[in-house]
């Protein structure tokens, strides 16, 4: 019985902003495969959380790890295997949707990058604009895009911030497709649509003024770290 | 050659005046400062007494 | 490679603890009075000791703050360097404080520096400002650390991103010394003037003398005053701290 | 490697599709080389000493102007974190960056350049004057993409960069005055200005390529 590596797991992880700690000493793990849903008010760190482990922000103590690799020695390995949807569309207005994916297609040197990008430009229902500039693309669009830019390089692990934001039902539907009901990969969410909680994730990590009060039992091997 | 003792004078008082307004402006801040942390510290201590006493969410004091 | 790495950083922080603290720590008992002892004997060095330069009249005795001053200013911008230095690699709040101090006094001396230079430089050559080597590098000193301070001013005093960035300022404009030395040197020998302030080859014996006395007077003021203005950048730090975790209780 | 490539390419692409930036740049660098002309009567007069300083001025302010709206468009969008996100150092994002930005402004300097052949009818585009204008651009642009992340609200970037720039790059502007004055003839003078253009070139871009990590943090 190999020891269950915790998809995503913290170690008394700090942010501080001058005298205030955005995120104080927070620590969980979460299984492989699980779907976890990040809540709490505004201002209770789950943005700040998301950043942290997608090593965009810098800790000031503690630690943590994605898929074995540990944000302070090995961020580039650990961000091999993240996607990340922040608040920002994060994609080009200027370029055409084929060209955002081929950029960062070519960025994680993602293998056969032509049919995945077809393959997901047309599950996002972009194929057939793929070639006019994102600007002229709605909202909900952009939201696509961005998902399509998240699932690009099929990483184990995914960091969304509210990624119903923009989307219709058909887009809603989209993310549960490439993300929230797709078995190989971990989620970790933050949401303000409590109700569609339970439909889609198996536990709850709440945060309130920057620390845990409710997290999903720890992953019972032994953590390796 | 006159002694330039004007220049003299003012290239000293220049510096010596600015030295001393500096540090007399340093110390006044330094113990202005050291007044308003002690203040503040002490609001601190009164606001997370209440806090304790009020809710028992647990809280992180500052560094 | 990295375990030789961590060995330097290891050694580094050795010498800092062993040779460093203790004087850190006796710096409020040490440095006031020896600054004292040493003003009040470049003064009188200054003004009685030091004979009458024969050419340039009494003004010359300005040469004992001046020189000085300008050497010195440097030393308060490399303090400002490695603190920034430290800073980088620890990310602890309190360097930045002290490489903060350090570049504001580092301006004062060089402002100083230049002041004296001018009210030197008119009687004995008719010139305020007469873009002389040094006194040209002197200000582009002063004019890169001012951005120094510029960009630490842009966020607030426990603003993390903003002392990064302004650390990597701090240290860029110290590497940048010897950049500026070569291009201001070789430009100002492309006009062909009068050497102001290349110390003159004899100087007499007291004339040395005195000169030594102001530049250790000078060093004890800017350690001095480096460690009261660091202290000042240290405290408003902590004070922001504890206001914004008042800010925190107050709201919640 | 092929990540800073990706990022190069990508920028091209970018100032290619959205021509604002570096058209900007190029007017603005044409304009001050008017107002030049008209405060110094530069028709008259013989320019050849006074050009090098108007042609210098001119490529630092445009330069730094046009590096700094590259990055300040990056970040708003949220692309730059997208970039920070990949598996690739900061440091590669960086020469990427530097190499579009350098390519862009070489392309506005060439055309003022030419402009100014024809303005002042002096046979500027020799090819030690390019190799100077070069060795300058790559000094100024390296430092100019590593000051550009600084982050601030509203205008006070725009002037605040600048202000910081410019006196770092006062070793670069004098020996790429000096360097630019004896490509066009000026009287030799003994100092190996293009040797420190180089030494300056390599050291921002060593420096920056360290450092941009640093600034790019959150």
């Amino acid at each position: 019985m190999t020891t269950a590596v915790p998809a995503i797991a913290a170690f008394d992880l700090t942010k501080r902003y001058g005298g205030i700690a955005v995120v104080s000493n927070i620590s969980f793990s979460l299984r492989a495969g699980s779907k976890i849903a990040l809540l709490g008010h505004n201002g209770a760190g789950k943005s700040t959380l998301l950043g942290l482990l997608s090593t965009l922000i810098t800790r000031t103590s503690g630690d943590a790890s994605i898929a074995g690799h540990a944000i302070s020695t090995n961020p580039i390995e650990l961000r091999r295997n993240i996607g990340v949807l922040a608040h920002l569309p994060m994609v080009y207005e200027e370029l055409s949707p084929l060209e955002n994916l081929e950029f960062f297609a070519r960025l994680y040197e993602v293998p056969e990058a032509a049919t995945r990008i077809e393959e997901l430009l047309r599950a996002v229902g972009l194929w057939r604009r793929r070639r006019e500039p994102t600007s002229i693309l709605s909202r909900g669009y952009h939201q696509r895009l961005a998902l399509a830019r998240a699932v690009l390089h099929r990483p184990a692990v995914l960091l969304l911030d509210e990624p119903e934001t923009g989307l219709d039902p058909a887009g809603i539907a989209l993310l549960d497709q490439l993300a929230l009901d797709n078995p190989a990969v971990t989620v970790l969410a933050a949401t303000h649509l409590v109700d569609r909680v339970d439909r889609w994730a198996d536990g709850v990590l709440r945060l309130d003024r920057g620390c845990v009060v409710e997290a999903p039992d720890p992953v019972t091997a032994e953590v390796s770290s | 050659m006159d002694n330039n003792l004007e220049f003299l004078f003012a290239g000293f008082a220049v510096f010596w005046a600015g030295l001393f307004v500096y540090l007399v402006m340093l110390q006044m801040r330094l113990r202005e400062l050291q007044q308003e942390i002690e203040t503040l510290e002490e609001r601190l201590a009164e606001s997370e007494q209440t806090e304790q006493s009020g809710n028992s969410t647990p809280n992180s004091s500052s560094s | 490679m990295s375990a030789l790495w961590q060995v330097l950083v290891a050694i580094f922080w050795w010498v800092i603890h062993t040779l460093l603290e203790p004087i850190w720590n006796a710096r409020w008992v040490a440095l006031p009075p020896l600054t004292g002892v040493m003003m009040m004997a470049m003064i009188v060095g200054a003004v009685l000791v030091a004979p009458r330069e024969i050419v340039e009249g009494e003004v010359q005795r300005l040469m004992y703050i001046h020189v000085p001053v300008a050497t010195i200013s440097y030393l308060a911008f490399f303090v400002t360097a490695v603190a920034s230095a430290i800073f980088l690699i620890g990310r602890d709040m309190r360097w930045d404080a002290i490489a903060r101090g350090a570049a504001t006094v580092g301006i004062m001396l060089t402002a100083f520096a230049l002041l004296t230079g001018a009210i030197w430089g008119k009687p004995t050559w008719g010139v305020y400002w007469s873009w002389d080597a040094r006194l040209t590098a002197t200000l582009v000193l002063f004019l890169i650390y001012s951005g120094y301070l510029l960009a630490r001013a842009v966020g607030g005093p426990n603003d993390e991103q903003a002392a990064r960035y302004a650390a990597v300022v701090g240290i860029i404009g110290y590497i940048d010394i010897p950049l500026i030395h070569f291009s201001v040197d070789w430009w100002r020998t492309l006009h062909p003037q009068r050497i102001i302030f290349a110390p003159k080859p004899a100087l007499p014996g007291e004339m040395l003398l005195v000169l030594l006395l102001g530049f250790l007077g000078i060093l004890f003021l800017t350690l001095w005053l480096i460690t009261l203005r660091g202290t000042t950048e240290y405290l408003v730090q902590r004070a922001d701290r504890v206001r914004a975790r008042l800010d925190q209780l107050e709201r919640a | 490697m092929s990540s800073a490539l990706a990022v190069f390419r990508k920028d091209l692409q970018l100032a290619w599709r959205d021509r604002s930036g570096w058209l900007s740049a190029l007017a603005f660098a044409t304009i001050s080389v008017l107002v030049y002309s008209f405060a110094f009567d530069l028709a008259t007069a013989d320019i050849r000493p006074l050009l090098p300083g108007v042609l210098w001025t001119t490529f630092l302010f445009s330069g730094i102007f046009a590096t700094s709206q590259s990055f300040q468009r990056e970040s708003e969008t949220g692309t730059f974190d997208a970039m920070l996100v990949a598996p690739v150092s900061p440091s590669t994002i960086y020469v990427g960056k530097l190499i579009s930005n350098l390519i862009s402004l070489l392309i506005v300097e060439l055309a003022l350049l030419v402009l100014t052949t024809i303005l002042f009818d002096t046979p500027l585009l020799t090819g030690e004057l390019v190799l100077v204008v070069f060795v300058g651009t790559v000094g100024y642009v390296s430092l100019a993409t590593l000051l550009s992340t600084l982050g601030s609200r509203g205008s006070a970037r725009a002037v605040l960069l600048p202000v910081l720039a410019l006196p770092l790059l006062v070793p670069l502007l004098i020996a790429s005055v000096r360097a630019t004055g004896a490509a066009l003839g000026a009287p030799i003078d003994s100092a190996p200005w293009l040797l420190l253009l180089v030494i300056f070139a390599l050291w921002s871009t060593i420096g920056g390529a360290l450092l941009f990590p640093v600034v790019s943090e959150r």
